[in-house]
């Protein structure tokens, strides 16, 4: 939950840097916006160190690191997948039969932490066939539009990168 | 020119009143208040075709996003009250015939419905007649045009809510502050506005959203000055990532201290009003910038509104001033009273 | 120059509405939201006439107090909605739950 | 220049039949769990194509950049909304169709 921990426990080095990296952050995203008008910075500096300070004050206690080489991987990996959800669905819609045989999947999810989770949750529902109806504990509800998918493979599938995009590795195996 | 564009005009005018209809003749309040948001939208759309990207931008951000939110909270708690009331009636409690008779109301129709036809009649004849008098080739449009070099900004728009005709603006943010004013006076808002754990996925979109609307919302006042955008765009982006933070149930929001958000609510009317003050005390009329430097005093009225804009807003949406702190004492109570009645006594 | 008229009509038709749901409708909530519809048409027609009135430029003023308009709107919707909540409250009425079993039967306008 | 610009438009005129049939798949589907489907997925692919194709006509990448920024916030904001009403509707117990 977002603030119920303030990062009040962090050593100081830790807190400026996460500030700092927020702070170059959003002023990147600040000269995406405005354009580079040096002007603009009347109103983009205040708002950039309002926003890194909002971001810092509901950041998560403990850190969870980010591994280039995965997230790179990633992202092809998403937008193919992402694809085929939208042609999956296209054809469901526009056959006159309309092809739907729906239930409700469940699936223990194994990543640890919070971020994680909520990233693969949120792929999920973009995913060709499934979507993400309930998560509590470690248990993940899915709703696909097939019972006939291999939905529980590839959403193993798609934890395994997430674990990847974060610099993890998961136990494989069989459910 | 009347071929696709003009067919599409023609069914978004249909639309509208279409949806109009449907909104006030579905049974269900809830059905009302979706058609209501897509009313909205739809009236978003219609003004960016008639060229309107201002009144766009509110309009989808105030107009269906947030009058939306207003209207659902309202039904839920309103029924969540007569949930609690139909439990008390059957745990035994005789319900009192309290309901208007049929009769009454149907004799009433007439009338009713006559006074509309009658109310609509003369309207419609006032409008004509207004249409009517309008000069040809009139406008306001080719006077603005020429004044916009000294009014400080490039955005017409903004040169006309904030410099031209200051004063409506002024009077237009005083009704927000007033509006805020009425809401907490009436009750107290009672936290948590949601039942249920707002689960993981809500906490992280509102903590990858809230700093993000901070942005955007600097950004459309910032932009306001040249193009489409404003104080009230931005204080609208403002107040829906209070919406959120209060959806999500974070704890922070709770923590906020009240004197905090007095200043908030009051920041933006105050620096209108003193100002306009300052305008007159130095010869001009009533928010008569000095010239050269008319576009900083434009930028800093604007902030200071987008952020009171903000506020108010959000504080609109929980319905009611800050709940009490609970480890507190009295003491905080007295504040808020006497904060107003001085912000109130300011104003006049 | 079509065009213009069908929004001219179509906010005159939205404004009929509004004050025709203001009148009939039983329940607080939707009265509220006619009101609302009535200014939606208001601002309609006077945007739509701020585009008519010069052939080459925008008339800004009208786009400024619709502006205006858009916020005043929505701050008297949020009083009157606390107003509604308010005298369900105090006067313990359960006015939803009441005026939705007459609708079920009294409606003949929907 | 030339070549650039129309592969954009070819790329715009492909998101369409996205949309489209989002929304077709919004009026037949039975219930709320496939509709959210229908719209979530169709739908970001639609904006996809829209904004690949607005991307090539843009000229410079400082638009790109924006575009790109849109997508993102449209993608995470329409996951996490479908996964809300979802949950709400689990929650709810409204129970998933099934073919009879």
């Amino acid at each position: 939950m977002p603030g119920n921990c303030s990062p009040v426990s962090l050593p100081l080095a830790t807190r400026l840097t996460r500030l700092l990296a927020r702070l170059v952050l959003y002023a990147v995203l600040w000269s995406v916006l405005a354009g580079l008008d040096g002007r603009s910075w009347i109103i983009g500096l205040p708002a950039v160190s309002a926003a890194a300070c909002c971001s810092l004050f509901f950041a998560p206690q403990r850190l969870c690191p980010l591994s280039p080489l995965g997230l790179l991987r990633f992202i092809p990996f998403f937008l193919n997948l992402s694809f085929w959800g939208g042609c999956d669905v296209m054809r469901r819609a526009l056959s006159p039969v309309m092809p739907l045989n729906p239930g409700l999947v469940r699936y223990q999810v194994s990543l640890p932490e919070a971020p994680q989770q909520v990233l693969l949750l949120n792929c999920i529902s973009l995913l060709p066939g499934t979507i993400s109806a309930d998560f509590s504990g470690q248990c993940l509800t899915i709703h696909t539009i097939d019972r006939d998918m291999p939905v529980w493979s590839t959403v193993h599938l798609l934890e395994r990168r997430v674990a990847a995009v974060f610099g993890l590795r998961l136990a494989g195996g069989a459910p | 020119m009347m071929d696709a564009m003009g067919i599409f005009d023609m069914v978004l005018a249909l639309a509208l009143p279409w949806l109009g209809w449907r909104l006030l003749a579905s049974p269900d309040l809830f059905r009302a208040m979706v058609l209501f948001i897509s009313l909205g939208l739809l009236m978003a759309l219609t003004w960016v075709r008639l060229q309107a990207p201002d009144v766009a931008l509110a309009e989808a951000a105030i107009g269906a996003g947030l009058t939306g939110a207003l209207f659902l909270s309202a039904l839920r708690r309103l029924e969540r009250l007569s949930e609690a009331e139909r439990r008390l009636a059957f745990a035994g409690k005789r319900e009192e015939e309290d309901e208007i008779p049929p009769e009454r109301h149907r004799r009433a129709k007439p009338v009713a419905y006559g006074l509309a036809l009658l109310l609509l009649a003369v309207f419609v004849l006032l409008l004509a007649w207004s249409l009517a008098q309008t000069p040809a080739g009139g406008g306001l449009g080719p006077a603005v045009g020429e004044q916009l070099g000294q009014s400080g900004v490039r955005s017409e728009v903004t040169a006309v809510l904030l410099n031209f005709r200051g004063y409506d603006t002024l009077l237009e943010v005083m009704v927000l502050f007033l509006a805020a004013l009425g809401v907490w006076s009436l009750t107290r808002v009672r936290l948590p506005l949601q039942d249920e754990e707002p689960g993981p996925v809500l906490a992280t979109l509102v903590r990858l959203l809230a700093p993000l609307m901070i942005m955007v919302a600097g950004y459309l006042v910032w932009i306001g000055g040249s193009r489409a955008g404003g104080a009230f765009q931005g204080g609208a982006v403002l107040a829906a990532a209070g919406v959120l933070l209060l959806l999500a149930n974070v704890t922070v929001v709770r923590q906020i201290p009240a004197a905090l958000l007095r200043w908030g609510l009051a920041l933006g009317p105050l620096l209108f009003l003193l100002t306009a003050v300052v305008c007159v005390a130095a010869g001009g009329n009533l928010l008569e910038y000095p010239p050269q430097r008319a576009g900083a005093w434009i930028l800093l009225i604007e902030s200071a509104s987008a952020v009171s804009i903000g506020v108010t807003l959000a504080a609109l949406y929980a319905g009611g001033r800050p709940p009490e702190p609970p480890a507190q004492d009295r003491g905080g109570e007295q504040g808020p009273g006497r904060d107003a009645d001085a912000d109130a006594g300011g104003r006049q | 120059m079509n065009t213009l008229l069908f929004y001219d009509f179509s906010g005159l038709a939205l404004l009929a509405i509004g004050l025709h749901g203001l009148i009939r409708s039983s329940h607080p909530l939707r009265k509220i939201l006619a009101a609302n519809l009535m200014t939606s048409g208001v601002f309609l027609i006077m945007i739509s006439g701020a585009r008519g009135t010069g052939q080459t430029m925008i008339d800004p003023v009208p786009h400024a107090m619709v502006l205006t308009g858009i916020v005043v709107s929505v701050s008297t919707t949020a009083v009157a909605l606390v107003l509604v909540c308010l005298v369900q409250e105090t006067t313990n009425r359960a006015l939803l739950w009441q005026k939705r079993k007459r609708e079920k039967w009294g409606r003949t306008d929907g | 220049m030339g070549l650039l610009h129309n592969l954009g438009t070819v790329c715009i005129l492909l998101g369409i039949p996205f949309f489209i049939s989002g929304t077709i798949g919004l009026l037949r589907f039975p219930d709320i769990y496939t509709r959210l489907h229908a719209l979530t997925k169709a739908d970001n692919v639609g904006l996809g194509f829209v904004v690949l194709g607005l991307s090539l006509q843009a000229d410079g990448w400082h638009t790109v950049a924006r575009l790109l920024l849109i997508w993102l916030l449209v993608l995470i904001a329409s996951s996490a909304s479908c996964h809300l009403v979802a949950r709400a509707a689990l929650r709810k117990k409204i129970e998933p169709w099934s073919r009879p």
